[in-house]
């Protein structure tokens, strides 16, 4: 039990009291929830309250990224050890990324809150919720970042499970801490490991000072991307994140999804590359294959849901694998002596952290004005819904722009740095990278093709066509409140896709930090082009490329209004000798996703259609169904708690069995023992 | 005033494009004609049938939304910018690093999204087979293009276009891995132009329509804009191949007038053999089942891989 | 003992007696097929127990122990397996020892155990005097024995029996322990212990098996089986 | 700790004395209103006559000892038992109410209560081996009793289960204390010092160390029956779920840390003396073995009550690993660890006990949606099971983060069936507490008529600890757990 001194090693700063402030503030408006749930006072005043510390927290973060690192130790947690704080620049980069994906959040919750049912369960976890994540951002002890993260976890668990009464929602919450806690778990073996090297010491410094070596660094690799893979959802350890984050509220569903994923990939960062040490050649590995495997794997699974908040949540994972291959490619590189292209790849990855954590807050607040304006969150009870709220429409397809990586939008962005970074790879070593790489390449390439695909079905089947349900048909546009959050999301991805350079220099401390080296500055590049590694090598000007497209357009546009016709006319469809073909008969999420899963999904999904006919004279419809399994399920967590079930039956007979056999049990304990002791000491 | 020589050579390429672009429609037309023992309507058709259709008027369906009729205006830029940035006659121009081959083949996978989510917009069957379809072609189509990008990038160590031509001239050799490429390359151009034997961009039968199934419901000035935008993208792929594997004739960076004009020359010549090629490899073969593509698209991505693969093992160059 | 005029031979000769009739006795209930036969040799077992005890009450200058001597005798010899016989008659209760294990594999076991326990004693006690090994050798081989009739006897009696054969091995093993304190009050304890089982049994009408499982009442009583 | 010890008398007597006057006194008074308050009154005193031994000179006479180890669980158990005391007058109104208990019932079960108290506190204050061992035997045959009480057939055979099981765990204990004697005798002489605690302590150096052995394996077990370790656990259950649900609470959180008190007397004992086989090997088998035998069997439990007897089980199997593993980080665990799976299972049982009187049943079947029903007993059950289960910031989650970090770094084999342990007990718990807590409300929803402030107290210091330990207690805990090795 070494005595750490109380004392940090580094100074704190304004910043670091501002974070810790923002904390203070949240777990403050988290208790102020409990007390006003119920009165017409409390939305406003915890999501009101929320926004403006997450604000503050947020922006306060964006400008420590470039400032000296910050620490401070608090009397608080392991008596020993303390409370150690640090605000790097990793640190505040994520900071900035979760601070403004909750402001954002809050400022729709504002509005969205109104339709809740049940305001008492979901006021009071909010801010607590945001104040977990904040905590887990600035611990730098094993101790406090556990407890932060797990405490952020049970206050999103809350959120899961606070409409209780909807079908399978408490199931959600269930597979959702159960998974949470595997993840604790794991993440607790690791530091175990880390402290172990230092002596014991939970201090983040004393594991920077003596890290793991061999064996037992792999092993921490291994236990890491088992914890934090199972919080951000590296396939196979998903299966709860398209159960828990469709059933909470959609606010905190963006927060799950855009914003707690996040965290766990800083936990990730955090531990591999900034606790273990320099990594071993092949690190990168296992990183790249998780990464490349739930890139293809969510976005497969996103194309065979129908339900709206499902489908994003499998796209979170797909986005998660593709953040993974770039970590992976950074340790890849920093372990093979290449600190510049690891520069580029980290940046790469942490640049589609930020792009990410704003798409899809965006697109979950679509789906929640979706369902508050239908009450469904079934994508085949929707449709036409263009018409009906066009602010939600456009926002959305940024949104979905923007997530299926067209230029000049940020997806692209950060996702052509990721191939330039996978065309660095050459360069290394090992065979085994040299294999890996293109492969994981290929996979990349194909996520972001079907990525396409998935969001051309979600908005075409939503938002387009006719509505397909009196519901569709009804909605109304959402309040100001969500439009706003969704209209400043939206701006943000326009934003960093036209001006990448600047997001990316600002990266460049954290990666800096963790790499020893730093991209190029990107700032001073002409006409803001971005240029990773030489021009003659590759470049890319999203605001060029959008000024040119939307030049064209407009020319093309003017031109034609000018000098052709400009006459419309209206006109029902082709209906090719049908009239007044029912909508339910335009084609569905179903059938839409129909070819892609004939294609994909047979085998390792399993994707069966079954068509019913009725007997020849019936006047009963056909009926269609198709069906399709998550391999998760059905090779690993399925026969896992048949396992359980089975061994708990058995032991289960223990409980009957009569006083003498109980008795028996003891005596043979004692023999036992005493078997022991005669043949062995 | 060198800034200025620079956005008017941009300049006439972009207006190059334009104007060549339903020229080599009507040649692969014309060709294919004359293979099938028919006459053929005149190489300058395609542009009158666009000039009929720009002075129509527009029948939308009754529930078409904005989307519907941004749309043409949209695919029809990004083809053309995309088309644009692709050399030519010469290399090196001032926007090229704009936007690389990455960027390029993002561009042209942004108009396919817009052209798939517009045939979904008026909510008919036809609209959504053919977005459907279109959508699992192309997320087989894009990753196969990626690969191909990947082989040549690591061949020219860049993934830009300018200076994957000039490596290319400059002569890299026969690579098994270009040879993979290039068969990969061709693969991918056919169904992405919606050519036989993955669509038939004349047929009108509901049970193989693709593209045509998408656009079914557009008239008029936006349908000439989607026929341009395909041609254009027609132009952009023989483009690709002609200034990667056959660089000749291409002005280098810094060229007078006098390279341009050769540029301008060879250029002609290859798309007029492009075209030809078409032509034939279209009427020597049949129209494959839909289901089939998949099985034609995998092919490609897999010689795509295997050509990456090889240069990442090999490791020279 | 130095004081006494018998030799500590003798003092060690006699006790050993004693104990090794306990273990012998306590074979002889394992033998027993007869209820009232094992309330005999119980009996009996509480008889050489009370003049072991008072052998060591007199061994050790230790009069208290003739207290235990007493109790065990009057206790253990008289009143409990008196109050047995009677219940055995009043309850009804099958006059056969049921027993989970058949009387041959028993007594096996049962010589098993005392190897296992003389060698786990003369493993732990090199220093001592080997007949004070063996004395606690034979306590353990006792307790063991005891226990083992609990576990492979079904009738309650029968298992009070062996409680109280273990409890036998017990008071033995502290009273031969020199000068330990608190002995009386242990055995007073342990009296009022089996005394209330004893009247447990009467007063609840303990079911004559501890074996017949009603599965039905159980589910109703624990939560049952999924 | 010296620079406190300022207080003029030993108030350890005092202790002893309160419950054992108040058991007469609440024998003789017939109102059970009085009797309840009396029942209160007489705990609070204690727990505040405790409260002065932390300022009490540490003592070691010939009967009583008041050291570092021992003050911890007085303090604790005594403070329980207040809390308790408060939860049980309102409980036992209500079971008044319905007739399942009548007066005289509760006359018994009031002095039976401070009967329990007055043996609990001798056998953790006394400085003899043999006047612990009788003390923690009346513990027992008072619980037993206590158990009994509703006369039920399963109340009786629940009784009787745990008699038989714990007269032979008390046998086999007394066994393993004659051997402990024997082992001290020639060394320390014969009569009672050979039994007084701290004497022994201060020659176990020189004692026999393999009878020293065969003796722990006898106090293992003995204890260990009393303690629920598996595989000796058996009466655990059934005495949990039948009794009084407040004597469910004094069996979890204030009985089984009195007999895992012994056990750890004795592995001090052993650690004082290199020689002996290290009692930690056994005692993590038997808490491993516990901890995963709990961990499946939660999943089939059907009553409510029954369902947290399993899981004390796990924790006590936890805590039993936590000692065996020793060093000053896992002992320091242990610790904390006993005394918040005190304060919270008992919290849980306090709830549980509110639980079941609304809704007039054990089966989880029969009690859902307890959120919606009743906010602030299903919520502070939430509370209750997620810190029994190890989510922060309940000071489980310290106690269980020690344990693993330091488990993993020193047998990382053995930490591999801990954690997948913890993890299937977790998944247990939260099964079950997914059905009880959420979902559409079972009948059964009248209002609570009880006062919610001692299971508020309870969680709020667990909770508290997890985020703060006030630095005396760390200081002492630390003590303690040098002390064990």
């Amino acid at each position: 039990m070494p005595e750490a001194a109380f004392a940090a090693q580094l100074p704190p700063s304004g910043h670091l009291l501002v974070a810790l402030g923002a904390v203070a503030a949240l777990l403050a408006l988290a208790a102020l929830g409990v007390a006003s749930a119920h009165r017409p006072a409390g939305r406003p005043l915890i999501y009101g309250g929320a926004l403006a510390v997450t604000l503050v927290a947020g922006l306060s973060a964006l400008t420590a990224i470039a400032a000296p690192a910050a620490g401070m130790v608090l009397p608080l947690g392991i008596p020993w050890i303390g409370t150690h704080l640090r605000l790097d620049a990793l640190s505040a980069v994520f900071l900035a990324v979760i601070n403004l994906g909750g402001a954002a959040a809050s400022l729709y919750g504002l509005g969205y809150g109104r339709h809740d049912h049940a305001p008492e369960r979901v006021l009071p976890f909010f801010p607590a919720f945001l104040a977990g994540m904040n905590m887990v951002l600035l611990a730098d002890d094993a101790y406090s970042f556990l407890l932060s993260w797990e405490f952020m976890s049970l206050a999103s668990w809350a959120l899961v499970v606070a409409h209780d009464k909807e079908a399978g929602n408490v199931r959600a919450g269930l597979v959702y801490i159960l998974m949470a806690s595997f993840g604790t778990l794991a993440l607790m073996l690791a530091f175990g490991l880390l402290a172990a090297g230092s002596g014991g010491g939970y201090a983040f410094d004393a594991m920077r000072e003596a890290p793991p070596v061999g064996a037992f660094a792999a092993l921490v690799l291994t236990l890491a991307m088992l914890g934090a893979g199972s919080k951000a959802g590296l396939v196979p350890l998903h299966v709860w994140l398209p159960l828990a984050h469709p059933a909470a509220p959609s606010h905190v569903s963006a927060l799950m999804s855009g914003v707690m994923t996040k965290v766990a990939v800083y936990g990730f960062i955090r531990i591999v590359f900034d606790l273990s040490g320099p990594p071993d050649w092949w690190w990168g590995i296992p990183v790249l294959a998780a990464g490349g495997i739930a890139a293809v794997i969510g976005v497969l699974q996103a194309l065979l849901q129908g339900d709206t908040k499902r489908v994003l949540a499998y796209s979170t994972i797909e986005n998660i694998g593709l953040i993974f291959i770039g970590l992976g490619l950074a340790l890849a590189f920093s372990a093979n002596g290449f600190p510049a292209a690891a520069a580029l790849a980290l940046t790469a990855a942490l640049f589609h952290v930020l792009n990410h954590a704003a798409m899809k807050s965006l697109l979950f607040f679509g789906a929640g004005a979706v369902l508050t304006a239908t009450g469904t969150r079934q994508m085949d009870e929707l449709g036409g819904l263009i018409h009906r709220m066009p602010a939600t429409a456009v926002v959305m397809l940024i949104g979905c722009a923007a997530i299926s990586a067209l230029p000049p939008l940020n997806g692209f962005a950060s996702e052509w740095l990721v191939f330039q970074a996978v065309l660095l790879s050459p360069d290394l070593p090992a065979w085994g990278l040299k294999l890996m790489v293109p492969a994981v390449g290929a996979l990349m390439a194909l996520a972001a093709a079907l990525a396409a695909a998935c969001f051309v079905r979600l908005y075409g089947v939503a938002f387009l066509g006719r509505p397909r349900s009196p519901m569709a048909a009804g909605a109304q546009e959402v309040d100001a409140f969500s439009r706003a959050a969704m209209i400043a999301l939206a701006a943000t991805c326009v934003l960093a896709g036209l001006l990448p350079g600047f997001v990316i220099d600002a990266l460049q401390p954290a990666v800096g930090g963790l790499v020893g080296e730093t991209m190029p500055a990107q700032g001073s590049v002409a006409w803001l082009s971005i240029i990773p590694v030489a021009e003659s090598r590759s470049s890319y000007n999203g605001l060029l490329v959008f000024a040119f497209t939307a030049l064209s357009a407009l020319l093309a546009a003017v031109a034609i209004h000018r000098f052709a016709s400009r006459a419309v006319r209206r006109a029902p469809p082709w209906d090719c000798g049908f009239p007044n073909a029912s909508p339910l008969a335009q084609y569905s999420a179903a059938s839409f996703a129909q070819p892609i899963r004939r294609v994909f999904a047979r085998g390792l999904f399993a994707a069966r259609e079954k068509v019913e006919m009725p007997p020849p004279g019936a006047l009963t419809p056909a009926r269609f169904s198709s069906s399709a399994r998550d391999p998760a399920w059905a090779f690993l967590f399925l026969p896992l708690t048949a396992a359980v079930g089975y061994v708990a039956e058995r032991a289960n007979t223990l409980q009957y069995l009569t006083i003498r056999q109980y008795l028996g049990l003891v005596f043979s304990a004692l023999v036992l023992l005493l078997l022991v002791l005669a043949l062995w000491t | 005033m060198d800034l200025m020589a620079h956005i008017l050579v941009q300049g006439t390429q972009m207006l190059l494009v334009l104007a060549l672009a339903p020229l080599l429609t009507g040649l692969v037309r014309k060709a294919k004609a004359r293979l099938q023992r028919r006459r053929g309507a005149s190489v300058l058709q395609p542009y009158r049938d666009l000039v009929r259709l720009l002075r129509k008027e527009v029948v939308l369906a009754q529930n078409a939304s904005w989307l519907f009729r941004v749309v043409p205006y949209l695919v029809f830029a990004a083809t053309w910018v995309a088309a644009a940035l692709v050399p030519t006659f010469a290399t090196g121009l001032i926007f090229s690093w704009t936007a690389d081959l990455i960027a390029i083949t993002a561009l042209i996978g942004s108009a396919r999204f817009f052209l798939a989510l517009a045939g979904m917009d008026v909510g008919t069957s036809f609209g959504g087979l053919g977005s459907s379809r279109e959508v699992m072609i192309s997320s087989l189509a894009e990753p196969a293009m990626i690969m191909i990008v990947f082989a040549l990038a690591l061949v020219a160590h860049s993934t830009q276009l300018s200076t994957i031509a000039s490596v290319m001239l400059a002569g890299v050799g026969l690579r098994v891995s270009l040879a993979l490429a290039l068969v990969a390359l061709l693969m991918v151009a056919v169904a992405e132009n919606g050519r036989i034997p993955v669509d038939n961009p004349s047929t009108h039968l509901e049970l193989t329509m693709v593209h045509e199934a998408m656009v079914l419901e557009y008239s008029g000035r936006h349908l000439a804009l989607i026929e341009l935008a395909a041609q254009l993208k027609l132009l952009l792929f023989l483009s690709l191949v002609a200034c990667v594997f056959v660089p000749w004739g291409l002005a280098p960076v810094g060229a007078g007038v006098p390279g341009m004009a050769l540029g301008l020359v060879s250029y002609g010549g290859k798309l007029a053999v492009g075209a030809l090629l078409v032509a034939v490899f279209e009427t020597s073969i049949a129209k494959m089942r839909v289901f089939r593509v998949p099985d034609f698209l995998g092919a490609a991505l897999m010689l795509g891989l295997l050509g990456t693969l090889l240069l990442f093992v090999s490791g020279i160059l | 003992m130095i004081e006494h005029a018998i030799t500590p031979n003798l003092v060690f000769d006699v006790a050993h007696m004693f104990a090794g009739a306990l273990v012998l006795i306590s074979f002889l209930m394992l033998y027993q097929d007869r209820l009232y036969a094992l309330l005999n040799v119980f009996a009996l077992q509480a008889v050489a127990l009370a003049l072991a005890v008072a052998w060591q009450a007199y061994a050790q200058d230790a009069p208290h122990l003739y207290v235990t001597a007493g109790i065990a005798l009057v206790f253990k010899a008289l009143v409990i397996p008196v109050a047995l016989h009677r219940m055995v008659a009043r309850l009804g209760i099958h006059r056969q020892v049921e027993t989970a294990v058949s009387i041959g594999p028993t007594m096996l076991a049962g010589i098993a155990l005392v190897a296992l326990s003389m060698v786990v004693m003369l493993k732990a006690t090199p220093a001592a005097d080997a007949l004070a090994r063996e004395d606690l050798a034979f306590a353990l081989s006792v307790v063991l024995l005891g226990l083992l009739m609990m576990v492979t006897r079904r009738n309650a009696v029968s298992q009070v029996v062996g409680f109280m054969s273990l409890e036998n091995g017990l008071i033995l093993a502290a009273t031969g322990a020199k000068g330990m304190p608190l002995v009386v009050e242990i055995s007073v304890a342990f009296s009022v212990l089996i005394a209330f089982i004893v009247i447990g049994i009467f007063l609840f009408r303990i079911r004559e098996r501890f074996d017949t499982v009603d599965v039905d009442a159980l589910d109703r009583f624990r939560g049952g089986r999924a | 700790m010296t620079v406190l010890a300022t207080l003029p008398f030993n108030p350890a007597p005092v202790i002893l004395a309160i419950p054992a006057v108040a058991a007469v006194l609440l024998a003789l008074i017939p109102s059970y209103r009085v009797s309840a308050a009396l029942n209160v009154g007489a705990c609070a005193l204690t727990f505040l006559t405790a409260l002065s031994l932390l300022v009490a000179p540490r003592v070691a006479g010939p009967f009583l000892i008041v050291d570092d180890l021992n003050i911890v669980f007085v303090v604790l158990n005594t403070f329980v038992a207040f809390t308790t005391s408060v939860f049980s007058a309102s409980y036992i109104a209500h079971e008044l109410e319905t007739g399942r208990l009548t007066p005289l019932h509760l006359r018994f079960y009031h002095a039976m209560y401070q009967v329990l108290l007055a043996a609990m506190t001798l056998a953790l204050v006394s400085n003899n081996l043999g006047v612990m061992w009788v003390a923690i035997e009346v513990a027992t045959l008072t619980t037993v009793l206590m158990v009994g009480l509703y006369r039920t057939e399963a109340a009786i055979e629940a009784a009787w289960k745990y008699f038989m099981l714990g007269s032979v765990g008390i046998a086999l204990a007394l066994f393993g204390t004659i051997l402990v004697y024997m082992v001290a005798q020639p060394v320390v002489g014969e009569g009672p010092d050979a039994m007084v605690w701290s004497v022994l302590m201060q020659h176990a150096r020189n004692f026999d160390p393999a009878l020293l052995n065969v003796a722990f394996v006898f106090l293992l077990l003995g204890y260990g029956t009393k303690v629920g370790l598996a595989p000796l656990h058996a009466w655990l259950p059934d005495a949990h779920s039948e009794g009084p649900t407040p004597i469910s609470a004094v069996l979890s959180g204030l009985l089984l840390n009195v007999a895992l008190y012994a056990v750890l007397r004795f592995k001090l004992l052993m650690a004082a003396h290199p020689g002996t086989l290290a009692p930690g090997p056994l005692m993590m088998a038997m808490g491993l073995a516990s901890l995963l035998l709990a961990g499946f069997m939660l999943y089939r439990r059907r009553d409510i009550k029954r369902l947290f007897a399993y899981s004390s089980i796990e924790h006590m199997g936890l805590i039993a690993f936590a000692f065996g593993l020793g060093g000053p980080v896992a002992n320091f665990a242990g610790l904390l660890h006993m005394t918040m799976h005190s304060l919270t299972k008992s919290a849980i049982f306090f709830a549980v006990g509110h639980v079941c009187q609304v809704k007039g049943t054990q089966k989880l079947a029969d009690i859902r949606g307890l959120t919606t029903s009743h906010p602030a007993l299903g919520w502070g059950l939430v509370v209750a099971v997620a810190a029994i289960a190890g989510l922060p910031p309940a000071g489980v989650f310290m106690s269980e983060f020690l344990l693993v970090t330091s488990a993993f770094a020193h047998r990382p084999w053995l930490a591999l069936p801990l954690v997948a342990g913890l993890l299937l007990a977790f998944g247990a718990l939260m099964v079950k507490l997914s059905g009880i807590a959420f979902g559409a409300p079972s009948p059964g929803t009248d209002k609570v008529k009880a006062s919610h402030l001692p299971m508020t107290v309870h969680l709020a210091l667990v909770l508290v600890a997890g985020l703060y330990l006030p630095p005396p207690l760390v200081a002492w805990f630390r003590h303690v757990a040098g002390l064990l090795g």
